[in-house]
Parts: structure tokens; sequence; C-alpha cells
């Protein structure tokens, strides 16, 4: 609860602040103390010490693993401030108001971490969505990113009515007539045609809200579209919590009877893998490529979804950190570049050495090469698929599709290694020391996680 | 034939008429007429089952509100023109033909359900605005309150996007 | 009255919404047809509201009204996606004189 | 001195690691090149001194107890535990004797970014032992990938034209490979009895050895693991990569990737294969022992067609490991033993094959064969060495490899008598092969190439010595390899049988 | 006792005269590196003749000198070892006896070469009779098997020793190969006796005693056809029979006093030496012996028909040899494993002897071969022409010359088994009678046809070449009195006599069908009447002989010059095909076949990702039409498949 509150309330404060903040720089540091405190909170609250009390009538639920999820999603907005702050400024003139909008995406975050009825459910989804489409538009006289704002508008008012009909199918096959999500859980009979019919279309709908496949067409299309700050918001933060509702929502309620349904996740989770990868291999622009690469991840992240074991609960979160960190830092990266496009990136080692090497960190990570916490995100997610001993070439498509994934990762590797610069491309990068710094601390992060996992999911059974 | 099933069966068909309106209607204003007509319908269903209060708040919010709000955009873009292109004829048929099969493959499956023939009990007082006030501000508090934030995220956001911006020197 | 009556209805009513929202061009009856969407959930809602309503007892009482409450909240975020959303729209007809969705394809492949 | 002896398989990744990664800051080409090459001989001091410590052959066990382990990730039964059998000290004694041999040869060389160079090598090297001492599954995966990165950067870096297109197949497909065979470690994970008490399964090779396999299972991860090692070996058919790697990447990279990495793939075909698959190995072996055959007749006919040297390596050496993987899945006493004694002995033969071609492409700034005539008059001590290291290549005896490939025919032999047959053919072509080659270059009319030929550094000259010593003393007394590795083949074999 | 323990000896200085030789080329003079190669070869030859002494003696048994294990793997072991006995104290006198006088001739001979050149001569020839010992001394097949890929190297270095001319290196390389072919089927036998017996060595298969072997007794076992008929493919290799000859002619591209010690005396004769020491093996497969016999005859006859044609010096000598060959394996293959040996002792000392003393007219005629450019000079080169005069009458079996001896006990032993053989052996006898009067008379007899330069040049050659030649000469002429016939005196068989210890166990099984002293006395004066009326003929026909111009030649003599086509026949067969293969695996098979399916796979993903980022169309319409699309597969699947 805390940290609904808090982030709320600190959206309030942001909100007010583009009033009076004078400076532009005064946003970004508001922003980075309000996300310290959210995280603070959040910590208070994860090892037990709530400052509300409010009765939820067990609307939602907070228990570790959302908590968790929570610390992990804030440390990665911390970094997100930390590295992309000044470049919000890009997008337009209202910072603080962009900023009040990201608390408010994390509010709704922190309720899809802890929901426990399909109302929070629906709530948490819409207060994570409406400020993106906003964001994503934010940049007004980009007609790109007007467009990405109303593709993603339109699509996911639909997908948003096919959620709700979902739930209205739920609500009617639930002989309890509740929307509580533990209260749906049905034993191990048959699903009963409404509550199957209600399942397939809630699928769709979330399965929207993480882009996987066939329902990711908006993300490239957004992604490339929206101002790149926001894309690499709206890839990792958003992305992750929408897989967190997915997650806490399946295995709470459908979770005794997974066998009678998860034949749709593995054709939603092979499409995602095979689609995200195999396009990603064609695009000339990184931010796209990223774009499609973010799906492949949705599909490893399916993997989660496929299992539903404790396993899949760590792989999780480690998956959701792993790939939350390394996106953010390479997002950081091709941000300060003029040309996105992987031409640009070509002799990066010669002109930039430290943020070559961050870059190449952070995408062996994304292709999951051991000793980069990629690796061991994809390797929990693979073991609780495998653990869970249906479908086994489900698996063995998927390390197929990382190998794929190696293909374009490492075109942008070869670009900054091997490459020589072409020159007045991306020329005059200019970047500051604490970037650097920060950007190597990230860098630190993901090798950290790559070999000691355990930092991150033994707080799991805390 | 009961009134109520009479009720029923002509709010239906109207309800149908004025769905299909809105999607074949080639001006828009047409369209948001016919939409009205729409909720008008449901809402006459709403009344049906004795659920006034939600009857009324469609009634205020959708036919009342949000079609207003649609009306003034098309009035502003001055769109009541029938401006739309055909579209691509083979989209529309795939269109119309996914959406058919979905609607038969729902209707389909949802008849077999078990509850499919349980008989409805409008008349109780459930739908009334005392208790759904009651419930929400005791049983619902929590989500009334966290909604609060979706309005002002969405405040924020359209004054966002509708303020003009001040001419900037980009770079 | 059978519940499957309305749940008929509103299932109609929604692929009605669907297949305007894959068929129509202007993105403000697009959006018409969501909002077409969203009612016939509602209604379905309401219908299954009703069918839980089984006796007059604390527990389905509150089974009823729990779905009641949630179209509240449907209609109350559809409201805010409408604002958002003409906003939007608005945006773009300012900056493309168009609404039509046909010429958004600056995005593609 | 060095502490107790469990600390040798530690030191050998650690050294390796740790000064590869003091290399990056080392600017001065000069220095660095020094530091790798300090580097490199106190891991082979260690390497020797662990040697001597104790007799694996006399003591089997102490592969199990000499294993030092620590506690890495114990909520999914895995630990940083390392260990060396008489396997595993003959292929590390093996990296860290090329190592030196390596810097040494190529000393002359130059490099863009020497000091990234010398520390991917290191890396590389770390990546290689690690591979060799891990005594747990998700470590040695963790190594086996160390391995690759760092020489898929190494042979993209630094080589000829079209190297980025040909390591990076390389890349991606060891990558697909080892990718594949993790999932077949998972899947053998699952199904392993708890060690520690914390976690459900366990990652230990005891464990992995123990697992309750139905033979049905057996049978597909057979070939996920057999992807992942065929595709490093490489077996025929997925060799396509190699030829192209090594005709473009820099020497000290493709010595590395033809003298160790090549046995990285033997080697997990005999520690984790053989003794955790038995009934698929049964089931399979056949087939792949077919292949593998047809792997080193086919490659043997296209090495003589070869008119680039480093190619001609290449197809030489897919001939040899096609025997060499042959005689593996043969899997009786003998073969294995010839496998192991043909792991080193392949290893000290390629590189010196490789050292001479790159002394020549050094000499003589062309590496086509076509263009080479007459070398032996210019510098006949060049053509010594290579034609002791050729007729060892093509297992002359008393050359080292006679007596590897003599137990390995004799392996296959026991098995299945065609199998022998035409590997023998395999025998007979090599020495086509390698003698035309030494014929085309070395003999013949002096023409204008070889007049300008320069003269060899005496640096090259004294690792050659060294390596044809070595031949040499292989090929005569290779009794002390054979008695490290027997208690190895014994336990694979005892494994095998008992499952 | 003393002696045999100084065995090891015998191979160990020869290496080290190699070693010395080879690594100090460039420092010590050739005068001193030539009396260093000799002189090894000189104390391993006293050595063996003190061994020779005391195997001699009575009573002596077989002796096992084993050194250290050389391959120790579970029950298999391979020791490095030694095998003293008669057989093998026999070769070791021939090999160091013949090979010393080789290494002196070859001072002399050699003298031209460069400074560098003479040493690594020197170094390899040591280095020959280093493995050649090895491979007579071995205990097991496998030390054995280690001389004989031995010999096989330093025949190839040494053929082509003068490695500027592509041509002998291609020769080098081509017997190489063809004993490599041979060597295989060595290899393949020593697999499978290992895999029968589980062992390698002589002692425990060979012990008359408890011998795997000696214990056998059924005849024709399939192991025992396979292992021995594999081992012969390795003596076909090596001593050049048919199908694997071809190389030997063109190893005269070589040195000649190689010539003479590697392809004449010693190492072709590996394969007899090999098939001696597995007597008991052959004895148990007669079937095996059927086609050694017949191998070796086909062999003796062809070859000696090729020879008829030839017009080089050395070939002629080189397809005599391949001939004389062939005779020793017919020897072997009617069970007279001792006639073999013996015609091995007698054949090393003439064959050397003609090859040194055709290296004497080479030298003298500056480098030329060709017969058909000699001629006359008998008068200039008195020693040379009666030493290959001597050489001649041995070769062609008249009496009482040693080719006489041995070559007569190899054909009644023919005889013995069947006439047929006997004829056929006797054909072959006067066809080689023939053609070296042929070649005799050629080169010493008639006149001068080279040119003035060359007439000029001719000369006597030094006494460093032809005191080898009178030794070698004198050791023609009487080398055969030590196994004179029982026909003309009892018990004089001395030969016989001293290897019957190794031939012991064998004779048990050889039917004992010996020839009547009458018939075998008609047979001896009937070969040798018709010899001497050949070798008169033949030697009168080339007596004045001219080159005639050319002649409209039949179809059989074309074949014959041409060595009936093989070596063509040989290259379409193999040589192309194996290139040509080579050529289409590279370039088709392998490029777009297999690296074509795996670029093709990578070119397939980047084609689908072409085509699939089509799906992104840009247009919402679509990609909603796609999700519900979706939709309904998923519907499909949850609600109407179970």
């Amino acid at each position: 609860m805390n940290a609904i509150i808090i982030t709320a309330l600190w959206g309030v404060i942001m909100m007010f602040g583009g009033v009076f903040f004078k400076k532009s720089t005064t946003p970004k540091f508001w922003a980075i103390a309000g996300i310290i405190i959210v995280l603070l909170a959040n910590l208070f609250e994860f090892f037990g010490h709530p400052f509300f009390n409010v009765d939820t009538k067990g609307m939602l639920k907070f228990d570790s693993f959302g908590l968790h999820f929570n610390t992990i999603a804030f440390i990665c907005t911390l970094l997100f401030f930390l590295l992309n702050g000044k470049d919000f400024e890009k997008i337009g003139m209202h910072v603080s108001e962009y900023f009040a909008l990201m608390f408010f995406v994390l509010c709704g975050l922190s309720i899809l971490s802890s929901f426990n009825t399909l109302l929070l459910l629906f709530l948490g989804i819409e207060i994570l969505s409406i400020p993106l489409y906003i964001l994503t538009g934010s940049d007004k006289r980009n007609l790109k990113g007007n467009e990405a704002a109303l593709k993603y508008l339109l699509m996911g008012a639909f997908s948003t009515g096919i959620l709700l009909m979902g739930i209205a199918l739920i609500y009617g096959g639930n002989t309890l007539g509740s929307f509580y999500i533990d209260a749906i859980n049905l034993g191990t009979g048959n699903l009963p045609v409404l509550i199957a019919g209600g399942l397939v279309l809630i699928l769709v709908g979330i399965s929207f809200k993480v882009s996987a496949a066939p329902f990711h067409f908006w993300a490239p299309d957004v992604y490339d579209g929206a101002p790149a700050v926001v894309s690499s918001f709206m890839m990792t933060i958003v992305k992750i919590a929408a897989f967190v509702a997915f997650f806490r929502l399946f295995q709470t309620s459908f979770g005794a009877m997974q066998h009678q349904w998860q034949m749709l996740i593995v054709v939603i989770t092979a499409a995602t893998l095979l689609i995200g990868n195999i396009t990603a291999v064609f695009q000339k622009s990184v931010k796209r490529m990223l774009a499609y690469s973010s799906i492949s991840h949705a599909g490893f992240m399916m993997f989660t979804l496929f299992a539903l074991n404790d396993t899949a609960k760590e792989g999780l979160l480690l998956y959701a950190a792993a790939y939350s960190i390394a996106t953010i830092g390479i997002f950081a990266v091709i941000i300060k570049m003029s040309d996105y496009s992987i031409e640009g990136f070509n002799g990066l080692g010669k002109k930039q050495p430290l943020l070559a090497l961050t870059a190449v960190i952070f995408l062996l990570s994304l292709t999951g090469i051991p000793l980069t916490a990629g690796f061991t995100a994809k390797f929990y997610v693979l073991m609780a698929a495998v653990k869970d001993g249906h479908q086994l070439w489900l698996v063995v498509l998927a390390v197929i599709c990382a190998a794929i994934g190696a293909v374009y990762y490492f075109k942008v590797i070869q670009a900054i290694y091997f490459k020589d610069p072409v020159p007045g491309v991306n020329d005059e990068i200019n970047v500051s020391s604490s970037f650097k710094f920060l950007l190597v601390v990230t860098a630190a992060l993901i090798i950290l996680l790559g070999f000691l996992p355990g930092l991150l999911i033994d707080w799991i059974y805390y | 034939m009961e009134i109520t099933q009479i009720l029923f069966w002509f709010l239906s068909a109207l309800a149908l008429f004025g769905a299909i309106g809105v999607v074949a209607s080639k001006n828009p204003i047409y369209s948001v007429l016919c939409l009205i007509i729409v909720f008008f319908a449901i809402s006459g269903h709403y009344v049906l089952m004795n659920a006034q209060f939600l009857a009324i708040v469609n009634i205020i919010v959708y036919a009342g509100a949000i079609m207003v709000l649609f009306l003034f955009v098309i009035m502003l873009m001055n769109l009541n023109a029938e401006t739309e292109p055909m579209k691509n004829v083979y989209m529309k048929l795939a269109g119309v033909i996914s959406g058919l099969t979905l609607m038969i493959v729902l209707v389909a499956a949802l008849s077999h359900s078990d509850s499919a023939n349980t008989l409805m009990r409008p008349g109780t007082s459930v739908g009334l605005t005392e208790n759904l006030g009651k419930a929400l501000f005791n049983q619902y508090v929590v989500p009334f309150e966290i909604s609060s934030v979706l309005f002002l995220s969405a405040m924020v956001g359209a004054i966002l996007i509708g303020k003009k911006d001040v001419v900037k020197n980009r770079i | 009255m059978e519940i499957k009556w309305y749940i008929f209805l509103s299932l109609t009513l929604f692929c009605i919404g669907i297949i305007g929202a894959l068929t129509r061009r202007n993105s403000i009856i697009v959006f018409m047809c969501i909002e077409l969407m969203l009612n016939s959930v509602n209604l379905m809602l309401v219908a299954f509201s009703k069918m839980h309503m089984a006796g007059a007892n604390i527990l389905s009482y509150s089974m009823a009204s729990s779905a009641q409450i949630f179209v509240f909240f449907i209609m109350i975020v559809a409201a805010a996606e409408v604002s958002v959303g003409l906003a939007i729209i608005v945006l773009l007809y300012r900056n493309t004189r168009s609404i039509d969705i046909n010429f958004l394809n600056r995005l593609k492949n | 001195m060095l502490g107790t002896y469990y600390t040798f398989p530690e030191l050998l990744i650690w050294i390796p690691f740790i000064t590869g990664l003091i290399a990056i800051f080392i600017k001065n080409e000069k220095s660095v090149k020094m530091f790798a090459l300090l580097s490199s001989i106190a891991t082979l001091v260690v390497s020797v001194i662990s040697l001597c410590y104790t007799d694996v052959a006399a003591h089997p066990e102490f592969f199990y107890y000499n294993n030092v382990s620590y506690v890495w990730m114990p909520y999914i039964g895995s630990s940083f535990s390392v260990g060396l059998d008489g396997m595993g000290f003959l292929l590390t004694f093996l990296t860290a004797f090329s190592y030196p041999l390596i810097f040494a040869a190529t000393y002359k060389s130059e490099y863009k970014n020497a000091n990234a160079f010398f520390a991917l090598m290191l890396l590389t090297q770390a990546g290689i032992m690690g591979v060799f001492v891990a005594t747990d599954a998700l470590l040695f995966y963790f190594f086996w990938e160390l391995a690759l990165i760092p020489i898929y950067f190494l042979c993209s870096r630094w080589g000829g034209e079209k190297r980025i297109a040909a390591t990076f197949k390389f890349f991606v497909y060891t990558f697909l490979g080892s990718l594949l065979m993790l999932v077949g470690i998972i899947f053998v994970y699952v199904h392993t009895a708890p060690v520690t008490p914390d976690s459900a399964h366990s990652f230990s090779i005891n464990a992995f050895y123990n697992a309750a396999l139905s033979s049905g299972q057996q049978d597909w991860l057979f070939w996920l693991f057999f992807i992942a090692f065929a595709v490093k070996i490489p077996i025929f058919p997925f060799h396509t990569w190699q030829p192209d790697v090594y005709e473009q990447s820099n020497y000290p990279s493709v010595m590395v990737l033809s003298g160790l990495m090549v046995k990285m793939g033997a080697f997990g075909v005999i520690r984790w294969i053989l003794p955790i698959f038995p009934a698929a190995v049964a089931k399979y072996e056949h087939l792949v022992m077919a292949l593998c055959i047809i792997g080193l007749i086919y490659a043997s006919c296209i090495a003589l067609y070869q008119n680039d040297l480093k190619r001609f390596v290449a197809w030489s050496s897919i001939a040899h490991l096609g025997l060499m993987s042959a005689a593996i899945f043969a899997a009786n006493e003998l073969s294995l033993q010839g496998v192991m004694l043909e792991m080193l002995n392949h290893g000290i033969n390629i590189l010196a094959l490789w050292i001479v071609v790159d002394i020549i492409e050094k000499k003589t700034g062309v590496r086509k064969i076509s263009q080479l005539s007459g070398l032996a008059g210019k510098s006949p001590a060049l053509a010594i060495f290579l034609v002791i290291i050729a007729f060892a290549n093509i297992a002359l005896p008393l050359s080292n490899s006679f007596v590897s490939e003599f137990l390995m025919l004799n392996g296959l032999f026991d098995f299945n008598i065609w199998f022998a047959v035409f590997g023998t053919i395999g025998i007979i072509l090599s020495a086509v092969y390698m003698l035309s080659m030494v014929q085309r270059t070395f003999f013949g009319k002096a023409n204008v190439v070889a007049e300008q030929a320069k003269k060899m550094s005496a640096g090259q000259g004294i690792v050659l010595f060294a390596l044809v010593v070595a031949i040499l003393f292989l090929g005569i007394y290779p009794e002390p390899v054979i008695h490290l590795t027997q208690s190895t083949v014994t336990d694979i074999l005892s494994k095998m049988s008992l499952k | 006792m003393d002696a045999i323990q100084l065995i090891y000896l015998v191979p160990l200085l020869p290496l080290i005269g190699c070693l010395i030789n080879g690594l100090a080329r460039n420092v010590l003079s050739k005068t001193i590196i030539g009396i260093i190669g000799s002189a090894v070869v000189f104390i391993s030859f006293c050595i063996s003749v003190l061994i020779f002494m005391q195997v001699s003696k009575e009573g002596f048994v077989t002796q096992n000198i084993r050194y250290f294990d050389f391959i120790h793997v579970g029950k298999l072991l391979i020791p490095f070892e030694f095998q003293v006995d008669q057989l093998t104290s026999l070769f070791l006198l021939i090999i160091t006896g013949v090979g010393f006088l080789i290494h002196v001739y070859s001072i002399s001979y050699m003298k031209e070469e460069s400074q560098s050149g003479f040493g690594r001569y020197f170094s390899y020839l040591n280095l020959f009779v280093f493995s050649m010992l090895i491979l007579v001394l071995g205990g097991n097949y496998v030390i054995m098997y280690i001389g004989w890929e031995g010999v096989g190297l330093c025949s190839y270095l040494l053929i082509g020793f003068w490695f500027k001319d592509q041509a002998n290196n291609d020769a080098g390389k081509k017997a190489f190969i063809m004993n490599r072919i041979g060597d295989v089927g060595f290899l393949l036998a020593v697999f499978w006796m290992i895999s029968a017996f589980g062992t390698a060595s002589y002692a425990p298969l060979y012990n008359s005693e408890n011998g795997i072997i000696s214990s056998i007794t059924a005849l024709n076992s399939p192991a025992i056809v396979g292992i021995t008929l594999l081992l012969f493919v390795g003596a076909i290799g090596k001593s050049a029979q048919i199908p694997l000859y071809t190389w030997l002619p063109d190893a005269m591209a070589g040195p000649t006093p190689v010539s003479a010690l590697i392809h004449a005396a010693t190492m072709v004769t590996a394969g007899i030496y090999m098939i001696a020491r597995s007597n008991i093996l052959y004895s148990l497969a007669p079937v095996t012996l059927a086609g050694v016999a017949s191998i070796g005859l086909i062999t003796a006859i062809v070859a000696a028909i090729i020879a008829l044609k030839q017009n080089d010096i050395k070939k002629v000598l080189a397809y005599s040899t391949v001939s004389q060959l062939g005779y020793m394996f017919l020897g072997l293959g009617v069970g007279a494993y001792s006639a073999a040996v013996f015609h091995v002792m007698t054949h090393a000392f003439f064959k050397a002897l003609l090859f040194l003393a055709a290296g004497s007219v080479i030298h003298a005629m500056g480098g030329e071969q060709d017969m058909t450019k000699m001629g006359g000079l008998g008068k200039k080169m008195k020693i040379t022409y009666v030493t290959f005069f001597i050489a001649t009458l041995a070769i062609a079996g008249i009496p009482p010359f040693s080719g006489f001896f041995s070559k007569d006990e190899i054909l009644s032993a023919a005889f013995a088994q069947s006439p047929l053989l006997y004829i056929l052996g006797v054909g072959g006898a006067l066809l080689t009678a023939f053609y070296m009067f042929r070649a005799l008379a050629m080169t010493f007899k008639g006149n001068f046809r080279g040119t003035a330069e060359q007439e000029h040049h001719v000369h006597e050659s030094p006494a460093a070449m032809t005191i080898p030649l009178i030794i070698l000469a004198t050791l023609s002429i009487v080398g055969g009195f030590v196994g004179i016939p029982e026909v003309f005196v009892k018990n004089a068989n001395k030969f016989n006599d001293f290897l019957s210890p190794v031939f012991a166990h064998s004779a048990t099984f050889m039917s004992e069908n010996h020839v009547s002293h009458q018939t075998d006395l008609i047979l001896i004066i009937v070969s040798s009447v018709l010899i001497i009326v050949v070798s008169i003929w033949g030697y009168n026909k080339y007596k004045n002989y001219t080159p005639s111009p050319a002649v409209s030649e039949n179809a059989f003599v074309k074949a014959v010059k041409n060595k009936f086509y093989i070596d063509e026949a040989y290259d379409i067969l193999f040589v192309k095909p194996y290139r040509a293969l080579g050529a289409f695996l590279n370039n088709i098979f392998d490029q777009k076949g297999i690296d074509g399916i795996v670029n093709g796979v990578g070119r397939s993903v980047n084609y689908g990702s072409r085509q699939l980022r089509l799906l992104q169309s840009g247009q919402v319409g679509s990609y909603l039409l796609l999700m519900v699309i979706g939709l309904l597969i998923l519907f499909i699947i949850q609600l109407f498949t179970k």
C-alpha cells in the first residue's frame, strides 16, 4: 500500500511542480527523490512496516512476491531516471508533467503487483495504460509520435474491451459470482465453458499488454514512434508490470487447472518467440530492432506463464530485472546518439570506448551469454519450463530463437567493435562522467546478477 | 408473452439496429446518433433488470457526456460530410467475416454452458442507488479512491496533449 | 427470462463493435465501436449480476452488487479513456488534417 | 608452497582470468606481451606442479575428493566445484603447455590494441581451463561459453578481410549448439536427486551420473548434447564453419581454436555424454561413428584440393578429429585411451603445424600453396621441422600420433572391423595430402617468393624444437600419459556399464 | 651371452650416426661424415657377427630382450622388445654387411654433393639402417611395424633426395603412399591379432611349447586366414608385388647406392622377412600360402617381361628386383621358407652388386642411365665389367654362382608343389637370364653410342667404389655354397640347418612331398642348360646393339615397353578420381551443399524476417484483424480441441 499511495501522491506533487519548478533540471531531481522515497517506503513495507493501514477488503494483497517485484521495478525506474532524466527535455517542455504521468504509471504498477480482484486488475491496467497513451504522443510535433499514440490508444482500448468481456464471462461462469481472483480457483475438474471463454479473452487482453504475438502489432510501431525515453520506460518497467499481473492472475485463478489451457500459452509463446526474433533480424534501426527484441523477450517471459511453478516465479523476477536493466542501459546509450541505425554504431568502440563496452555488456545480457544477468534469467525460465515437463519442444524452439537473437544483437556488437566509423554520423556524442559512472554501475549490476542471482531471488522467500 | 419479454425483444432489436447503424452509416453524425439509440436501449434493459442506478448513469455519462464529446469533436473537425473514402473491400470483407465467425464461435460455445438456461431474477433491489452507494463506499472504497488516480492522469494527459506549446527553439 | 438471451444479445453487440472496429477507417467511429463493445460488456455484467442474485442472502447480494459496481467503474474508465482518446485524435487532426487510420502508416515493417 | 593440492584446479582458472583482466590496463604493447607470456608460464608451472603432486592412476578417487567446492547457487544445487581427474590433468596441461608456446611463437607479431588481444587470449585460457576442471554442469556451461565469447572477439577483431562473417557464423553455430546443450543440462538436472538439502536437484557431476533417465529420454538428450559437442569438434556435417574461420582468423586464435577448443568438444563427449547417456550411446553409436568416418574420408579428400595453407590445415584437422570422435564412440578401453593420447598429440601437432604455416606466411607473405615452391632450399631447418611434423600428423611410428592412432584404430577394430578399415583408409589419405603439401611448398625449385624468404626467428625455432621433442618423446614413450589417464578411462567405462 | 646384451647397440649406433650427421652436417667435413656414417654401421656389423656366432652355437634358444613398456593399456601390453634368433641374426648380417659396403661406396659416389646434401644423405642412410634393424630386431609386430614404416620413410626421403626435381618427389611420394596401402593391411592384421590373441609379441604367439598359435592345429581358420592375408597385403606393398609394385621402378629416381641398399638388398625383402617370421601362421593358412605363391609367380613373370624392353639400366634392375622378389614369394608360398630367405641373401649380394656396378657406370657416364647411349664400356671399366658380369651370372642362375643354388632350391620346392609352378618359374628364370645378358651386352659390349664428351670422361671408378664391388662379387660367387642342395653333397645345406629351428614348427604342418634326388638332378640340369642357352642367345643378340630407327612394333611389344600401362591405369582409376572427388566435394558438395544448407538456414531466417515484417503493415485495421484471428484460433484451440 505504501507504494501505491506514495506514487500517487508524488504524481500529484510532480503535477503541481510543473507550475512551480522554474529550472528545467529541477523536476529531474524531484523525480529522483520521489522514486527513492517510493523505493524506501516499499522496502519498509517489504520488511513489515507498512505506513498505512488501509482495509482493502482483501482487494489488494501485499505478498512478498509483489513487493519484491515492486522493489525491482522501482530500482529499475531509479536507474532509468538517473540515466535518462536529462533526456526528458528532448520530448518537450512539460518535464514535470511527464514525470507525474510516470509516477501514475508506477502507481498502476504497484496495483498490478498486488491486486486480488479482477476489478483492480482492470483499474491497474488502465492506470498503467492511460498515462502511456499520453506519453507516447507527448512529443506533439512528431507525427510518428502522434501516430503511435493513436494506434496505441485504439488498440489498447480494443484490447480493454476484450479483457472486460473476459472478466464478464468469468464472473458469469463463477458460481461464487465474485471478482476475487482466489475465488475463481476451480480445483481440478473440467473448465466450465464460460470460464474457459473468459480465460481466453482475458489471456488475449493481457497478452496484448505484454506484447505477445499475435497481439503484439502495436508494440514495434509504438516503441518506434514514441520518444526514445518513453519507449525505454514502456519496454521495460511497464511490460514487466503487465507480466507480473499476468502471472499473478493466472497462477492464483487458473493455476490448478493449468494443463487445460497450457496449449494456449504454448501457441502464444511459440508465435511470440518466432515473430519477435525473426522479424528483428532484418531491422535497420536499432531502436526498432530492440522493439522486436522486446517482443522476443516477452516470449521468454511467457515461459513463466507456461510453467507457473516456483522456479517460474523466481525466473519471472529475475528476467524482469535482467531484461529491464539491460534494456534501460542500452537505451540510455542509444538516446545519446542522433542516428539510431545500426551503421550509426560503427566504430563506437573507438569513439567512446566506455559507452561501447557497457553497450556490449547490455547486448550480451540481452543475448543471454553466461556471466550476465540475461543468461541466468533465461536459464531460470527455461528451467521452470523443463520442470513443468510438458511440451519440451517449446524449450528447444526457445533456444533456437535465442540463437537467432544472437544474430541481431551481435550485428550491433560487430558494428561497435569491428567496423570503421562512418564520418559524420554520431560524431558529437557528449556524455558526462556521471553518466559514464552510472552506466558502469548498471553494467556491473548486470554482471553481478549474472553469477549471483541469489542476491535477487532469495528475497522472494523472505 | 409477458410484457417484460416483449420489452426485452423490442429493446434488443432496437439495440441491434442501433449497433448496426453505428457500424454501417456513412455519416459520422448518424453513427453518433445510432450509438445514442443503443445506449438508450441498453439503459432500457437495465431498467428491465431493475438496475436503476446504472440505467441513469448510463444515460448521463454515456449518452449525455461522452456522446456529446464525440459529437463536439466531429463537429469541430467538420466531419459531418461523408468524407470517409472506401476502405479496401477485401479488408472489409475479412473484417466482417472474422467478426461474424467470432460471434458464431462465442455463441456456439457459450450456449452450451451450464448456466445458459438459468433464469434471471430481475426484481431485486440490488441495482437501487442506495444499495449500490452503500456498497461503493464501504466495500469498494479502495478502488473508488484508486480510480481517482486514473482521472488525475487522464486529466493531466488531456491538458498536456491539448495545450498549445509555446514555440521552443530546437537544435 | 433465461440468461442466454442476454448473453447472445451482448455477444452480438460486442461482435458488431468488433466488426466496426475492423472495418471503419474513421478513427472516431472506430473509437465509438469500442465504446459499443464496452457497453455490451456492461450489459452482460448486469445480466450476470441478476443471474447470481439467486437468493436474498448477504452473499448473493454482494455477488450481484459487485458486478454492478464493476459496470460503474467501467463507465468511469471509459469516460477517462474517451477524454484522452479524443485529445489524441484532435492532436493528430491538428497535425495532419485527417483522422483516417489508413493514413497512419509512417510506422511499419 | 602453493597450499594444499585442491587449490590447483582453481589456480589454473584464476591465474589466466585475473591476469587477463589486468592485461586490459597495460597499454604498452611490449609489456603486455611479456606480461601475457609470464602469466602463461606461471599457469604452466602450476600445471606441472599439479601433475607432480599426485598419482591419479593410483588414486582414481582423487577426482572426487580433490575438488574444491564453493557454495555458489545452493538454492538450485549448483556450486563452484572444480577438480582434476586424469583427463583433466592431461588437458589442463595441454592448455597450460600450449599457451606459452603460442605466445612465444607469435611474439614478433604486432596487433592493434594489443592489450585487448592478450587480455582476451588469457580469458579464453581461463574459460578452457574451466571447462576441463568443472565438476558442476552449470559451471561447465558457464566456462564453455566463457571460452567462446573471447575467442569470438579475437577472431572477429584481428584477422582477414572476411573474418566478421566467418566468425559470426562460427559464433551463432556454436552458440546454438551450446544452448541446446543447456536445455539438455536442465533436463538432466530436473531428473537428479538432491545433494544439498536446500535444493530439490543438483548440478554436480555425480548427481548427473546418477540421474534417473529412461532410455527414451536419453535418446533425445543425447542429441542435444551431441550437437553442441559435434559443432565444436567438429563432426561432419557440422564442420563448415571451421575452414572459413581458420582461414580468416589470426594465428594465435586459430591455434587456440584448433589446438584446445576442439578438445573441449571431445572432452565434453567423454565426460558428459558417455557416462550419462549410455543407452542412447549404444543406440546411436553406429550412426555417429559412420558420420565421423565419413567426415574423416571426406575431409581427407578435400584437404588435397586446398590451395590455402590455412584451409589445408583446417581440413586435415577435421579429418583427424573424425577418427578421434569415432574412437570416442567406440568406447572401449583401447579407443578411449587412444583418444586421450590423441587429444594431447593432436594439440601438439596442430600447434606445430600452425606455427610452421605462420612462419611461412610471415617469411614469404604468401599462403597459397600454388605460389610457394622450394622453400626447403631456402630454410632447411624449417623444412626438417615441417617434415617431422607432417609425419607426426600422418601417424608415422615413433611420432606421437602413431601410438594414439594405433590405439584408436585398434579400439575401432574391436568395435567393428569395417570402421577400422575405413579409418585406416583415412591414414593412407592423410599421407597423400600431407606429403603433397610438403612437396608443393617445400620441395622443387625455389621460386621468386621463396627466394625472398626471411629467416625464422630464434624464438620460433625454440618453440618448434620443443614441440618436435615432445612429438618424439611421446612417440617413443607414451606410458606417462597412458598412466595418467587410465583411471579416467576405466572410470568412464565402468559408469557406462553400470547404467 | 654378452653379445646379445649388446644388441641395443646395433640399431642405436646408426641412429647416433644419423643424428650426428644430420645435425652437424654443415660443420663436419665430408670425409668425417662419411667415416662416421660408415663406421657406425661397421661397428653394428661387428656386433652382428658376434651375435651370429653366438646364435649359431649349439643349443641356442631364442632370446627376448625387453626394454620398456611401449604401450600398456589395460590387458594390452606391447613392450619395446627385441627378439634374437637365427633369422634375425642372419638379417642383421645382411643389413649391416651390405649396408656397410654401400656406405663406403657412397662416400665416393656422392662426393660431388654439396656439403649439407652430403650430410643429409648419410644421415638418411643411417636412419634407414636403424629402421631396418628395428624391423628385423623387433620382438613383436608393433615394433616391426615401427621399422616397417621407418624404412618407408627413409625410402621416401632418399628417393626424393634431390628434392629440387619434382619428379623425384613424385616418385618418393608414390613409394610412400603405395607402401602405406600395404602398411594399412599390416596394421589391420595387427589389430586382428590383438583382438583374436590379445598380444602381438612373437614369444607368446610362436613359442614352440606354449605359444598361442603353436597350440592351434586347425588349418584355415578365418581369423588366421584373415590375419595372414592382411599381413601379406603389407608384404605386397613393401616388397613391390602385383598390384603394388609400380613404385619400385620409379624409386630409381634416388641415388644409385640407395637403390642398391634399399630397393634391392634390404627394405624390399622386409616382406619376405615378415612372412618368414610369421611362418607358423602362414603354415596354418594354406589358402593364403597359395595366394602368396601365385602372386609371387605372376609378379616374377610379369616384371621379367617388362624388364625385357627397358632401356634404362636402373629400370631393368628394378624390374629384375620385382621379379626376384616374386621368386622369393613363390618360395614362401610353396613353404620353402628357408629357400626364400636364402634367395634374399644371395639376391642381396648380387643385386646390390648389380646396382653398385650400374652406379659405377652411371657415375662414369656422368649421370647417363640409358643403355642405348652406352656400349663398349667393358674396355674402359674392367673391374666394373667383371663384377657386373659375375653378378649377371649369379642372377641368371648359372651354376655354380650363388643365384643358382637359391633359385634352384625354390624351383625344386615349387616342383614338389606342382610342376606347373616349376615350368612357369623356369620360364621366368629364362626371361631373367635373357634380359640380364641383354643389359650386360648393351652396356659393356659393342661400340660406344654416347657423346664424345662422355666418351672422354669414361673411366674406372675410384677404389672406394670398386672395393665394395669386388667384395660383393666374391660373395656372389661363394655365397651360394652355404646352401648346396642335397643332390650334390649330403648335409651340405648349412643354411637350411641353421634356420631350421625357426621353421621347425611349421614344418610339421607342411606336407613333406620332397622331390626325389634323381628328379631333382634332372630338373637342375635341364633348367641350367636352358638358362645357359638363353643367356648366350641374349648376349649375342645385343652384343652389337645399334639403336634401330622406329620399327613398327606389335601391340604386345608396345605394351611391354610401356610397362603394360599399369601406371596409366592407376592414374585413371585412382589418382584422377581422387582429385576430382576432392574438387567436387570441396567446390560443390561442401560449399554448395552442406555449407549451402547452413547458410540457407541463415538466409531463410533473413527471408522470413523480410516476409514477416510485412505483417507489420502499419495499418490499425489489419492489426486488429490479425488480433481477432489470433483470438479465434485460441478460442478454437481451447474450446473445440480436446
